[in-house]
């Protein structure tokens, strides 16, 4: 396989704790501009993979190569977001005593060293910035409100928000829909879809028909390693798939 | 050991058996009185003893008294053998009217008085109309010495190594043919043994021929102890040729085998300073590590332990003197409930509103703490009160070279049970298991009927009350005073957080490996610095494993 | 929005003035004389300093009963410095510039002694100090009750020397690690070479506040006694730490008639929390006992037992210090017939009262005072007894002369010199020259 | 821009008028102690200047540890070294102002090493005799240790019960280290008998005032920067930090630095108030790193209000003056009463006096409201107090307070 045009290329990689292997010997490639949904039972190592790629565990074995030639396993979180990749919780994670633009203004690509935070203005640019993404996650009526004050939904999307704001060539979606109600999840799918238009993303998913709106090639994790690859149909009708699925 | 003094763990290794040596107690009299007969010609009669006795009323300082003494020394007499222990404890009395000397018992504001030599009550007397013969130290060792030849008779072999023992630290050659008559005499191994190196040092110091001081230097060097080691290094410095050689050789292999026992003393002071570590921490390990309260008040559990073995001894000494040495074990429950139900009030009363606010519980407990200090304080005053130490944890043992303490290894086989028993609660009983699950995931526990308020109040009880009994057993080291947990807390917070949080055996392995690194720092650095680069390398191991000694490793949820 | 804001402003400047106003309450009433008592009711010194507060309200209360002073009724104020050293300075303030004070008894450290002599000397009042301490100082406002090192520590060594003593060579100085100790320990080692012995029969140990194991450092001593020459351990250790180093030698077996222990910071209070069977013998240097045989010391502790309704309570030698000190002040107060500082320190140096131990005590002109030297060894009932005392009374020696750098400076408050460091070599009073306020 | 944000609604406001009384005491209650006559009833004691002095240093002591504990969850509970050793370091040019004034007449060393034997002044003495060399090292010296140690702490991500335990580590090892005599620095006793300050007597009433007035006007400046500091980017940075640490790592920023600038900062606060304070109580002794004391301080953030600028202020006077008082008027009960406040502070007033006056408002202005909905975007001071929000990540909402094992 070449690294080459792949903007995200996992090769043999093992991890585990306390003699638990919650990764083993994975391999996953993503092209530059893919769009891929993950799913797998739980236990299937599936955000133990993001903590890899986002560089919070380090695997003991096997190469993780982001943007075809930088090697993930050498940096650490901040260094990896710098890189480009955008990580969103499982559970919405947002500063929550901020109020919602505050939180998109923390997320703006730029600097992150502490100088120019402490004496920086807000520019015309950022603001520009800001004002677009408000447009993409609709939440500019709530712009002032402290991001504790979000529903659960809501929050999930500040948070895709705020990892639009980093303007990162990969984004990493860990159940976005979890909790949703119906229409929401609908909004959910339609805005990742738009976000897929000029970003690599992968999706980790329960929601079937979250997936199935999607349209993506579907991974299926089970025990820290892939079980089954392709389209969610193909994937579905797999004996295997279902199997772990459903138990024997 | 001073005679008729607290009764002192046996210095003998072996235990000595009088009984199985009734046989040969004829022969031990003889030897004792043969022992008399080569000390004085011939023995004073009661009369002539009774006026050297009487020289005592005009002793006025203590050179003249140490005169008197060492006169009756040396009749030889085991008669004076009671009236010299009397006075080396102080109850030797000069009746004013009459310039006549008893022995004296305090009762009450009189005093009972006894015959200086046959002990016969005489009657009693008003303490103000006697006057008490002074000692102090050096004529308590003149006494010494002087009941060191007459006891060398004695029919307790305790006795006779004790004697032993006082005329090997202090050579006499003119000491050696009574020496040679005890050794001929002696009957039991160890005393002889002991005979012997006293028989030797003594012989090093007198004008004996070479091959005898050879043999002196190789059965001083089969002591090799300290003892040993500085009277062979005198000899050294002073002596010539071959008998220097040799005695230098015998020192080079004491001091190398010291060196040996010294470490092995550093890791039994350190698994004692680890000891009493883990015993203040273990409590916290439980409120603080299982359930996340930063319990400031921890220390004053702790010193209301202490003080409840205050109390406990108080009421026994003036109900019933006799469970005195029981009294350690009738506080250990005592302490265990008073400090578990403070706590219990305590988590009932503030804690449990709470919860999930670990850095207010802080703040909560360092006022709880400020209270129950100036409440102690109140209550029993500021000062020190005495805890007394039972006569089984009282004095120390020989193990080789390692001196132990009966106190401290009390202590450390105690904080071992409280650690195991500790365990065993978390780990095999019911209650344990609720404990942990409750821990674990509460409302996954709630629901599956565990009545989490009463585990949380329960737990909280068990950690202070773990606290009560850790101060039961301080009491024994340290002073009990209002202050006393606050020697305590930041140690043991360092503890629970060096060997990891939430993780029994953490804290053990901690508080052991503090306690050893403590003690083999100590000899080089000194007390302050060396504790000083304890707290340093806690720091400096922190950085390297940010959770501690035993963390918890996985996939931690972040948030 | 204003009303909230001056409601906001109120409570601060409330909060900032809260302590002044409250403290000025009790308002000054003419006909009594105040007394400032400045000990540590709580913290870690509360364990030494409280008894001196009770001292010194039946100090006064005695004093009352005879009729006061100068006609007035006397009034303890008590307060509480909490063993905080800067809190001692807040409170001698206090004291003297709000409560008006006419004099202050207190501290016990050298720290706080420390922290409240600026204040002392700034607003001209009077300090009476119960404590033995390190020496090295002499202040106009400041009257040292307690022993200097020349009162204790080298007369206790000078009776190890002697053959009474046992004729020690060898010597252990063994302290917690602050200034008394080290001062104390550099004028016994100086004293101890003069004397002829050797550098390397003298060991030095430090260890810190309430250390409380003390197992290497006992057999350690053990260990160095152990060469042949008799030795003795003289120990500086503070109080707290005094009872596990006691019950580690008592359990290690160190006894007193091989290795004799002197303490110049172990009394009868500290005694009371230990049982001393297995201590008997070792010594103490003090200037006063609980058992010494004089009328006016059994008269005290008389009186101080129904005082305290308290049959076990004992006294010890700052409370003497205590006795003499507030004693002295009220014969000075009398001859000057005003509580008016700068009377009362012209009026005091020669002043002479009992102390407890049967003799006169007289404030010397360096504001020191003479007491006798007495030693005394530990009973089993947890008293001292008296084997050895000076013949004559010592005078406090301010300024050692066996320190190198204080060898030439006397301190002498009396007119015309009034200098508390005058350097006898270069004929000038050092630091505060003439500094009469 | 700053003006306007200075006189604006709410949060700045209350900071523009807690400057304002600082400034305006520390103009007034001088004057008031040197220029009234003692007997007139505006007149203020110098007592009670020198006792409100020290209070204004505790209370910068107070914002300093608020910047890290309040706004950015560091709890440090080794404070009070950062603040000792701005106090040796002031303590250290104020006995070399002695000069040949000491006891000994030495005019190199100070007495308490004359009499020790030391025979030439050690290195880290040197310069000290200098002003500007002092102030430097007043600021410079907290600040290297407080980089130093956050830098190696914060890097290795020790967080939670771990820091607080490492930072009392550190005061400890402070504490027994100056105990030491062979430091150099006085041991027990300290340093102390101070004469002069910039050539003024430091016992002085006007000295005593001038101290007085610069405690109060470094405060005031003290809640500017501090202010200024959570105002900016960063300040919602380091809040953003306190909240949630791992979403600032993913979005790029180092958390390591973020909390190292705030660690460094409050440490130079820390030992400006030091060294502020060092002249005004006339001793600096090892007593300051006693780790009870740093926790002291923490007992008043929170009694004042963590996570606010004013609360500590208001929690280091309050406590304190309280703390003056109980010792005068109760001096055998006051640690009842002082223990029963921080037992009644945590159970009745969580969020401190701040927090609880904040919420009161807000419970007033929420029947408001509803007529004023436009002011939405004055964004209450309690907003960022993390206690009245969400605590340990767990939703608030009907929840019963439950023990979660430390971290």
């Amino acid at each position: 396989m070449s690294k080459a045009n792949t903007i995200l290329y996992l090769d043999g990689v093992s991890v585990s704790f306390d003699g638990f292997r919650a990764i083993n010997n994975l391999s996953l490639v993503l092209d530059k501009g893919e769009m891929r949904a993950i799913i797998g039972p739980n236990g299937a190592g599936k955000t133990t993979m993001m903590d890899i790629v986002t560089g919070k565990t380090r695997p003991d074995a096997g190469e993780v190569y982001f943007d075809g030639n930088v090697d993930l396993t050498r940096h650490d979180e901040a260094d990896i977001a710098m890189l480009g990749i955008g990580r969103k919780f499982q559970k919405p994670t947002v500063f929550e005593n901020h109020c919602v633009e505050d939180n998109l203004l923390l997320s703006l690509k730029g600097p992150r060293s502490i100088l120019p935070a402490l004496f920086s203005r807000r520019s015309t640019a950022e603001n520009k910035r800001i004002d677009d993404i408000f447009d993409i996650i609709r939440l500019g009526h709530r712009r002032g409100d402290l991001a504790a004050s979000l529903s659960h939904g809501q929050k999930q999307w500040l948070e895709i928000g705020m990892l639009l704001a980093q303007d990162p060539k990969l984004l990493l979606v860990d159940e976005p829909v979890a909790g949703m109600t119906d229409a929401e999840t609908e909004e959910t799918a339609r805005l990742l879809k738009q976000i897929a238009e000029t970003h690599s993303v992968i999706v980790v998913e329960h929601d079937m028909h979250f997936v199935r709106e999607l349209g993506v090639k579907v991974t299926c994790l089970h025990e820290g390693s892939v079980l089954s690859e392709g389209s969610l149909d193909f994937v579905s009708a797999d004996e295997r798939v279902v199997e772990v699925y459903l138990g024997r | 050991m001073v005679p008729g003094g607290p009764p002192v763990r046996d210095p003998v290794n072996d235990p000595p058996e009088p009984v199985l040596y009734m046989g040969f107690l004829r022969n031990v009299v003889a030897a004792g009185l043969m022992l008399a007969a080569t000390l004085v010609c011939a023995a004073a009669d009661e009369a002539e003893l009774r006026q050297l006795v009487a020289k005592f009323a005009d002793a006025n300082n203590f050179q003249a008294t140490e005169a008197v003494v060492r006169e009756l020394g040396a009749t030889g007499s085991p008669a004076v053998e009671g009236l010299l222990t009397a006075l080396s404890q102080g109850s030797l009395y000069v009746r004013k009217a009459d310039d006549a000397i008893f022995v004296g018992d305090e009762v009450g504001p009189d005093i009972k008085l006894r015959d200086p030599l046959n002990g016969e009550a005489v009657g009693t007397v008003a303490k103000a109309g006697l006057t008490k013969i002074k000692v102090n130290n050096t004529l308590r060792r003149v006494i010494r010495d002087a009941l060191g030849g007459l006891t060398l008779g004695s029919n307790d072999p305790a006795v006779r190594l004790a004697a032993a023992d006082t005329m090997f630290k202090n050579p006499d050659p003119a000491t050696i043919a009574a020496l040679d008559a005890a050794i001929a005499g002696e009957a039991v191994d160890s005393v002889k043994a002991r005979l012997e190196q006293a028989r030797a040092s003594a012989v090093l110091l007198s004008d004996l021929g070479e091959a005898d001081k050879m043999a002196a230097i190789d059965i001083l060097s089969s002591r090799a102890d300290q003892d040993s080691l500085s009277q062979l290094s005198r000899f050294q410095a002073s002596a010539e040729g071959p008998l220097r050689a040799s005695a230098a050789a015998a020192v080079a292999t004491i001091d190398q085998s010291l060196a040996l026992w010294q470490v092995g003393q550093n890791v039994w002071y350190g698994i004692s300073l680890g000891s009493v570590l883990l015993l203040a921490a273990i409590g916290l390990a439980i409120t603080f590590g299982v359930m996340g309260v930063i319990n400031m008040a921890h220390g004053e559990m702790v010193m209301l332990g202490a003080y409840t073995t205050f109390v406990v001894q108080q009421v026994i000494r003036d109900t019933a003197p006799g469970l005195f040495d029981w009294s350690l074990a009738i506080a250990l429950p005592m302490a265990f409930l008073v400090s578990g139900a403070v706590g219990l009030a305590i988590e009932r009363g503030v804690i449990r509103f709470l919860y999930g606010r670990p850095l207010e519980t802080l703040l909560a407990t360092w006022g709880v703490s400020l209270i129950l200090q100036q409440a102690v304080r109140t209550i029993f005053g500021p000062t020190n009160q005495e805890v007394g130490t039972p006569t089984w944890m009282s004095g120390s043992f020989q193990l080789g070279q390692l001196a132990i303490t009966w106190n401290r290894l009390c202590i450390v086989v105690f904080c071992l049970a409280v650690f195991a028993l500790l365990l065993h609660v978390m780990k095999r009983t019911p209650w344990g298991l609720q404990m942990r699950a409750v821990t674990q995931n509460r409302r996954m526990a709630a629901s599956m009927g565990i009545r989490t308020p009463r585990v949380d109040a329960l737990t909280f009880a068990l950690g202070s009350g773990i606290a009560g009994i850790a101060g039961v057993a301080l009491s024994q080291i340290d002073n009990v005073s209002p202050n006393f947990g606050q020697g305590y807390i930041i140690d043991s917070f360092m503890v629970v957080v060096f060997g990891g949080v939430g993780n029994l055996w953490g804290t053990f392995v901690g508080a052991m490996s503090l306690g050893i690194l403590n003690k083999f720092l100590e000899p080089y650095t000194g007390a302050v610095l060396g504790k000083i680069m304890v707290l340093v390398l806690i720091i400096l191991f922190i950085q390297k494993r940010p959770r501690g000694l035993f963390a918890l490793k996985g996939r931690a949820v972040e948030a | 929005m204003r009303g909230h804001l001056a409601t906001w402003a109120n409570t601060v400047v409330a909060g900032a003035f809260a302590a002044g106003i409250s403290i000025t309450m009790p308002a000054a009433a003419d006909d009594t004389i105040k007394v400032g008592v400045l000990h540590s009711l709580s913290g870690t010194m509360a364990i030494s300093e409280t008894t001196l507060k009770d001292t010194m309200l039946f100090l006064i209360e005695e004093q009352n009963k005879k009729g006061g002073l100068l006609g007035k009724k006397l009034e303890a104020v008590v307060v509480d410095p909490a063993s905080d050293w800067p809190l001692f300075a807040e409170k001698a303030r206090q004291l003297i510039e709000q409560d008006k004070v006419a004099a202050v008894f207190g501290c016990w450290t050298s720290s706080s002694r420390k922290s409240v002599l600026p204040v002392f000397e700034e607003l001209n009042g009077l300090l009476f100090y119960p404590v033995q301490y390190e020496g090295e100082e002499s202040q106009r406002n400041v009257f040292y009750t307690g022993a200097a090192p020349n009162q204790q520590a080298i007369p206790a060594v000078d009776y190890l020397m002697s053959e009474d003593g046992g004729s020690v060579k060898r010597w252990v100085l063994a302290g917690t690690d602050y200034v008394y100790p080290q001062t104390t320990n550099k004028i016994l080692k100086a004293y101890l070479e003069s004397k002829g012995v050797a550098g390397e029969d003298i060991m030095v140990n430090y260890t810190p506040f309430g250390h409380s194991d003390w197992q290497t450092i006992v057999s350690d001593i053990k260990k160095f006694g152990s060469a042949g020459k008799k030795t003795a351990v003289v120990s500086t250790i503070n109080g707290d730490a005094n009872v596990p180093f006691y019950k580690e030698l008592g359990n290690q077996g160190v006894k007193a008639e091989d290795i004799p222990v002197v303490a110049f910071s172990v009394g009868e209070e500290e005694l009371a929390g230990l049982d001393t069977t297995p201590l008997v013998g070792h010594l103490a240097a003090w200037n006063y006992f609980q058992s010494v045989d004089a009328p006016a010391n059994a008269e005290f502790i008389d009186a101080w037992k129904a005082y305290t309704k308290n049959d076990k309570r004992v006294t010890n030698d700052p409370m003497e210090a205590h006795v003499i000190g507030f004693n002295m002040w009220v014969k000075a107060v009398e001859k000057a017939a005003t509580t008016d500082p700068d009377a009362v320190i012209d009026a005091i140096v020669g002043v002479s009262v009992p102390n407890l131990t049967g003799g006169f005590s007289t404030m010397m002109p360096n504001h020191h005072i003479t007491k006798p030297v007495l030693i005394g060894e530990i009973q089993a009932d947890g008293q001292f007894e008296t084997v050895w005392e000076t013949p004559g009374l010592v005078v406090g020696d301010e300024w050692s002369d066996y320190l190198p750098d204080s060898k030439s400076l006397i301190a002498d408050w009396r007119a015309p010199m009034s200098c508390g460091n005058f350097n006898v070599a270069t004929g000038k009073c050092g630091g505060k020259a003439g500094t009469t306020n | 821009m700053i003006s306007q944000r200075f006189f604006a609604a709410g949060a700045d406001r209350r900071i523009a008028i807690t400057i304002s009384i600082l400034i305006g005491v520390a103009v007034i209650v001088p004057t008031l102690n040197i220029a009234v006559a003692p007997d007139s009833a505006f007149h203020v004691p110098s007592y009670l200047v020198a006792l409100v002095g020290k209070y204004l240093c505790y209370a910068l002591l107070a914002l300093a540890l608020d910047l890290v504990w309040g706004f950015c969850g560091i709890l440090s509970l080794g404070h009070g070294a950062f603040f000792a050793l701005g106090g040796y370091a002031m303590g250290m040019y104020l006995m070399r102002q002695i000069g040949d004034r000491g006891v000994y007449a030495n005019p190199l060393l100070p007495d308490f090493m004359v009499f020790l034997n030391w025979k030439e002044l050690p290195w880290f003495w040197h310069g000290f005799d200098h002003f500007w060399f002092a102030a430097l090292m007043v600021m410079a010296v907290p600040g290297l240790l407080a980089f130093v140690f956050g830098w190696f702490a914060f890097r290795s991500r020790v967080t939670g019960v771990y820091l607080s335990i490492i930072t009392q580590a550190m005061t400890y090892a402070l504490l027994l280290a100056f105990f030491r005599n062979d430091m150099g620095f006085g041991g027990n006793n300290g340093l102390t008998d101070f004469k002069d300050i910039l050539g003024f007597n430091v016992q002085a009433n006007t000295t005593r005032s001038a101290l007085f007035a610069a405690s109060a006007a470094t405060l005031a400046l003290g809640v500017f920067v501090t202010w200024r500091i959570i105002g900016s980017r960063y300040g919602k940075l380091l809040m953003a930090v306190r909240d949630a640490e791992s979403r600032t790592r993913f979005l790029g920023w180092r958390a390591e630095n973020v909390k190292l600038f705030a660690f460094t900062v409050s440490a130079v606060m820390a030992g400006i108030a030091g060294a502020l304070y060092v002249p005004q109580v006339g001793i600096i002794n090892p007593g300051e790193f006693d780790p009870a004391n740093s926790i002291e301080v923490v007992v008043w953030a929170a009694v004042g209000g963590r996570g606010t600028i004013v609360g500590p202020i208001i929690g280091a006077v309050l406590v304190n003056a309280g703390k003056s008082w109980f010792t005068g008027a109760l001096p055998e009960f006051w640690l009842f009463a002082l223990g029963g406040l921080f037992i009644a502070v945590t159970l009745f007033l969580p969020s401190g006096i701040v927090g609880m006056w904040d919420s009161w408002q807000a419970k007033r202005s929420g029947r408001k409201a509803a007529a004023d909905a436009a002011d939405a975007t004055a964004v209450p001071e309690m907003a960022i107090a993390p206690a009245a929000i969400v605590r340990g990540g767990r939703p608030a909402a009907g929840a019963a307070p439950e023990p979660q094992p430390a971290e």
